[in-house]
């Protein structure tokens, strides 16, 4: 892992003892499975996306999450459902994992009224208020301090939520997020900044964006807590961040954590990817959230029937959506006036 | 009706509103153990306790996005700016995402937040703490701007604005904090996008905001001596603006000068005269005439600061020249 | 002449006044190893070097204000915005540091300076990425702006804005960095404030700038057609405005249109319409008269984003109801 | 010291040996007095500016530097002439430090034409392109990237200079000064970070203004050099700021020194200080700096004469400030659109 270098070394996805199988297989079995359907349904539904956008059916920006699926999936395990989660303009992943349905995000992909935002905020702005999946937000590290305000709510009110705030490598010398993680470790808020440090913004990797490539290093600023560790092993993913979850909801305090991930596509669709070798994207595939998952399930027993079977179930998902999402109207421009103010 | 400082009649907003509603809290630099740079929170640390006065690091961006975000979720963040100068460095959190929240999410989502602190030039304060910022924010849907003149009418759109469930810029004044004015007895407010003629009168209307209120005021009464009847229109909230009541009062008078504080390239007065000349050219006996500050930044010296300023000598000379008097 | 893209021009202008002066150097973010997010800086690191071609971290207000610090001693520097829109985050940096250094020194220092990216909507950006920041940044003394709307101005302008001595937002557009043009073979410049009558014509003056120059040139085009001769005046520097071109040919027509990209409230067209109706009261035969975007924070479907736009469609009827033809 | 309870140790002003003080007498003598002097100017002059203000000769914001005078002399003793110094609004004593007449500086202070910065400036915008101090800066930590700008174009010029850019604690959890230090740090820069920790930002005391009171520990996030120690001891602070500027000069690296001091005054003169006891005020002033100058210059052998004649030469020079500034005259307002643009 080439960016690695001057880092310390990265949790590696323990290997299974018998024991920690059986008791996988009866506590966890289930919960393995919904999570690679998940993971599963959002590379899809990114593909479908891809192709949308070749068909001029999706237009703008559009920053697809295919590699780093097990991240949002992993985090979201760790939640309630009360819990906010808010992250960047690469917000698909994190919005089905939260409880988005592919219709409400092929809608709003393909513009339409039906979308999670009525077609008007688009690829980079997922709300759904219902789900308390808060945003889907377009200027780099802006949305960290809206994580601290949701997090001062709820020690304001007591409300025992947690709130979960992704950004990218790319944000981790903004004023901004610098100001919110200050805010977050002086007045002791139940937040986690995770940054998925996927080792490029755009086309520039960490060397050229960071003096410290440890964007978890950040945390020593402020006294707050920290983790670090890689973002392709869902398992890992959920019970790394679990700890946080409950250093916030039990200790109300602060977690910011590095997960190290990697994105097989361009920065968004306009990005013929020039600045990193096909061995090296090759490299990270090997290490394939999907694979490490499957391998996980195979060792409990599920057989290639269920894997086909759940490839059929999302298709059916995705085709659907699809679907949904082209024949659904669009929001007339008379309406437009309604959303400047709420009376 | 009872007297009041113009910083009291803002702090009397603001608690009763924290006590009407639980949701609502007071966030800004020194608002609490200071009890205000301006001490317009003068106690209320103390009334309210330290969950519900913050004071906040010197973290603009910061903690204007945590009231955001605290809004978003159905909080009433007040949040103050020690004064608007500083706004600049939470600027994208108002604009690129305060004024979104409702349209990007569909309408799933509103942000109910009141920005409120002194905006405009003190005095000697130099350069960087001197902007009148209204127009840096007027330009935005989904936003209103309000800032209002008098201590009666602080008041009552202070508390429409902690109510209001879109996302407020509400501009008071340093210089006027201290300024006293009657305000009724019991609890009132006073609906934002309403403006209020000040002062009646048939030959001119001058339009003034937030301090130039006083200034159009100082002006009416010179022009009166002279035998010149000048109305006095205060838009009080600058978006959404009361265009209606401009245009009636300009169609009456047919004439039009606006006194405003800020830069003039640009600012408000602009934009009022654009729509006066819109819905008012048949009546308008003479060009919309506008008096601003000088269009420099913000010298030191006092008496020259002073005299780039507006002042009722100089906007009563606007009138006259409007008036084809001189 | 030679044809040239728009981003083409940009580059010229940039590599010609690298090759002159040692020390103008651009930053920003991806101009080098990517050759730009819109391919604007293509080729450039590579005849540069790094030295001279720096790709910064996204830290708009940190490297804005390096900017600003360099300029103060002697540098020459080019900050590139990705877009206009990041520009919030670093807007206190412009707006309270590059355009009052000179004043605040009392003129020991000054500050040459360009800030350049692209600015106003593309396609489907959505409400955070489809700004039209001009008006934010004509209200302050000590900078200019600058919206060239063809390959030829954008050469010319920017390497005069290059050497120009003052702090300067110099604002282009990504949908426009495709389109072609014609330039001189030879070095040229364009001189900053200074307007430019794109087509003649004596029934209305239609004053348009950067994107909206193209609609301008359609909708008098068409006008034509029905036997409508439309002037077509393209300010290209908003911030010193070339006042004397547009009241010279408002005199002429007697009409006048401005038609523009950014929200309605407060923006440019606002203070030229102020201008305008100020200079040219007894000529006019009607209100001036604007074209905007609608009031409305960017939507995200194509069609009826487009539908929000000023367009050539509109922008003819709004002309022949200043000619009271309908 | 009430703040420092949770920080580590700060170095002690350090005990003189016998040797020391021979080859202190022989080099440094002659050093030492001049940097009496100028801290003992810096005091008188902001003393005069105190009474000046009370006779409403002086308006606006005044922050006067009475308590931290040894931080610039200090610092600027470990500079050549052609580096750069930026500050924040309590800038006075900076600006006498690098060199700026005390009729400048009264001059600018009663708004004359003759003041630094032509009396457009103010009390908080000092500039002094020949001496090059470059400001006087209001908008707290947003002078920090213009500092890295200067140390950019050095580094680019290959000019030698190093830039010192003091800002407050204040100041240490906004936005800018992240980017700056970001920046720097990337870029290795020869730029020094002087955080004068005084101990309060207006009214706020650490405690409840940083999770982390010691605010070099910023460095950490950047892998940036840093240094901590208190700011009384004249020589103490050159001899270690001297040694940032050796790796900012010679190795092109950025430092992020903290100096813990105190300002004797309220943060402006509207300031009455209720936030802090006088007790406090008066522990810190039993280790006034132009007491521990005094003391070393003592066991040197300067007498009482000594100090009695830079009393007068001090108070001479500052009496002639003020009637200078009295008798300037102003800018006229007719002059004011000369300093919009430059041609
Ligand atoms: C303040 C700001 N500056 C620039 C941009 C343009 N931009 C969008 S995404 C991006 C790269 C972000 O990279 P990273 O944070 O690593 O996230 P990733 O795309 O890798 O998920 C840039 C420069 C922006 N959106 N906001
Ligand atoms: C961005 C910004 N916010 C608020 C202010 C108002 N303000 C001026 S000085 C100050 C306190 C600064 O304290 P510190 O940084 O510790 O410096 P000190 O005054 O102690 O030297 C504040 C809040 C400002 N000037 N800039
Ligand atoms: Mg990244
Ligand atoms: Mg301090």
């Amino acid at each position: 892992m080439r960016a690695l270098n001057q880092d310390p070394p990265l949790e590696k996805p323990p290997a299974m003892s018998r024991i920690e199988r059986e008791v996988l297989q009866v506590e966890e079995k289930a919960k393995l499975l919904k999570y690679y359907r998940d993971m599963l349904a959002i590379r899809r539904v990114e593909e479908a996306c891809a192709k949308a956008y070749s068909q001029q059916k999706i237009g703008g920006f559009l920053h697809l999450y295919i590699g780093q699926e097990a991240v949002a999936v992993g985090a979201v395990a760790a939640l309630k459902p009360d819990d906010y989660v808010l992250t960047t303009y690469r917000d698909h992943g994190l919005a089905y994992a939260k409880g988005m349905s592919a219709r409400a995000i092929m809608a709003e992909l393909f513009a339409k009224e039906t979308g999670c935002s009525k077609g008007l905020g688009g690829s980079m702005h997922f709300f759904d208020a219902a789900n308390n999946m808060m945003g889907g937000w377009g200027i780099v590290g802006s949305h960290l301090p809206l994580a601290t305000g949701m997090a001062f709510a709820s020690k304001y009110r007591k409300d025992g939520r947690v709130t979960l705030c992704f950004y990218g490598d790319g944000a981790a010398s903004i004023g901004a997020a610098h100001e919110a993680m200050s805010l977050a470790a002086l007045w002791k808020l139940p937040v986690i900044f995770i940054c998925e440090n996927n080792m490029y913004s755009m086309g520039t990797p960490l060397s050229r964006s960071l003096s410290v490539e440890d964007t978890s290093q950040k945390a020593l600023a402020y006294g707050m807590a920290r983790d670090r560790f890689e973002g392709n092993d869902v398992l890992l993913i959920r019970n790394r961040i679990a700890e946080a979850v409950r250093r916030a909801r039990e200790e109300s305090l602060p977690t910011l954590i590095e997960v190290r991930c990697y994105r097989y596509r361009g920065h968004s669709m306009s990005d013929p990817g020039l600045y990193r070798t096909k061995e090296e994207i090759e490299e990270f595939k090997q290490k394939d959230c999907l694979l490490i998952a499957r391998n996980y399930m195979e060792q409990l027993g599920v057989g290639e029937d269920e894997f086909k079977n759940f490839e059929k179930v999302v298709k059916d998902e995705v085709d659907d959506a699809v679907k949904f999402a082209d024949e659904s109207p669009v929001l007339p421009v008379e309406r437009l006036e309604e959303f400047n103010y709420i009376d | 009706m009872r007297t009041v400082q113009f910083r009291e009649a803002v702090r009397e907003a603001m608690i009763e509103e924290m006590e009407r509603d639980e949701s609502v809290f007071l966030m800004g630099e020194e608002v609490g153990h200071y009890n205000g740079a301006y001490k317009v929170s003068q106690g209320m640390l103390e009334k309210f306790g330290d969950k519900r006065v913050i004071d906040s690091p010197i973290t603009e961006c910061g903690f204007a996005g945590l009231g955001i975000g605290a809004a978003m979720v159905g909080m009433r963040p007040i949040i103050e700016f020690m004064t608007w100068n500083f706004s600049l460095v939470a600027y994208d959190q108002i604009i690129n995402h305060a004024s979104k929240i409702r349209q990007m999410s569909g309408g799933q989502i509103s942000c109910p937040i009141v920005f409120r602190g002194p905006n405009g030039p003190a005095n000697q304060l130099g350069a960087q703490h001197s902007h009148s910022m209204e127009a840096m924010y007027t330009h935005f849907p989904g936003l209103k701007v309000i800032a209002p003149g008098t201590c009666k009418d602080v008041k009552g759109l202070l508390k429409s604005a902690i109510r209001d469930p879109n996302p407020i810029c509400f501009m008071e004044s340093e210089v006027m904090y201290g300024d006293t004015g009657e305000i009724p007895e019991g609890e009132y407010t006073i609906p934002i996008g309403v403006g209020d003629i000040k002062r009646e009168g048939s030959d001119v209307t001058i339009i003034a905001w937030s301090k130039m209120v006083k200034v159009a005021l100082a002006t009416a009464e010179a022009l009166a001596a002279e035998g010149i009847e000048a109305e006095v229109l205060d838009p009080r909230t600058l978006r959404p603006l009361d265009e209606e009541l401009i245009v009636q009062s300009v169609k009456k008078t047919g004439r039009c000068v606006i006194i405003e504080e800020a830069f003039p390239f640009n600012g408000v007065g602009s934009e009022i005269a654009f729509r006066v000349q819109s819905r008012c050219f048949d009546d308008l006996d003479h060009p919309v005439a506008r008096l601003n500050s000088l269009d420099v930044s913000a010298p030191y010296n006092r008496k020259v600061e002073q005299s780039i300023r507006p002042t009722p000598d100089k906007a009563a000379a606007l009138v006259k020249k409007v008036l084809y008097m001189e």
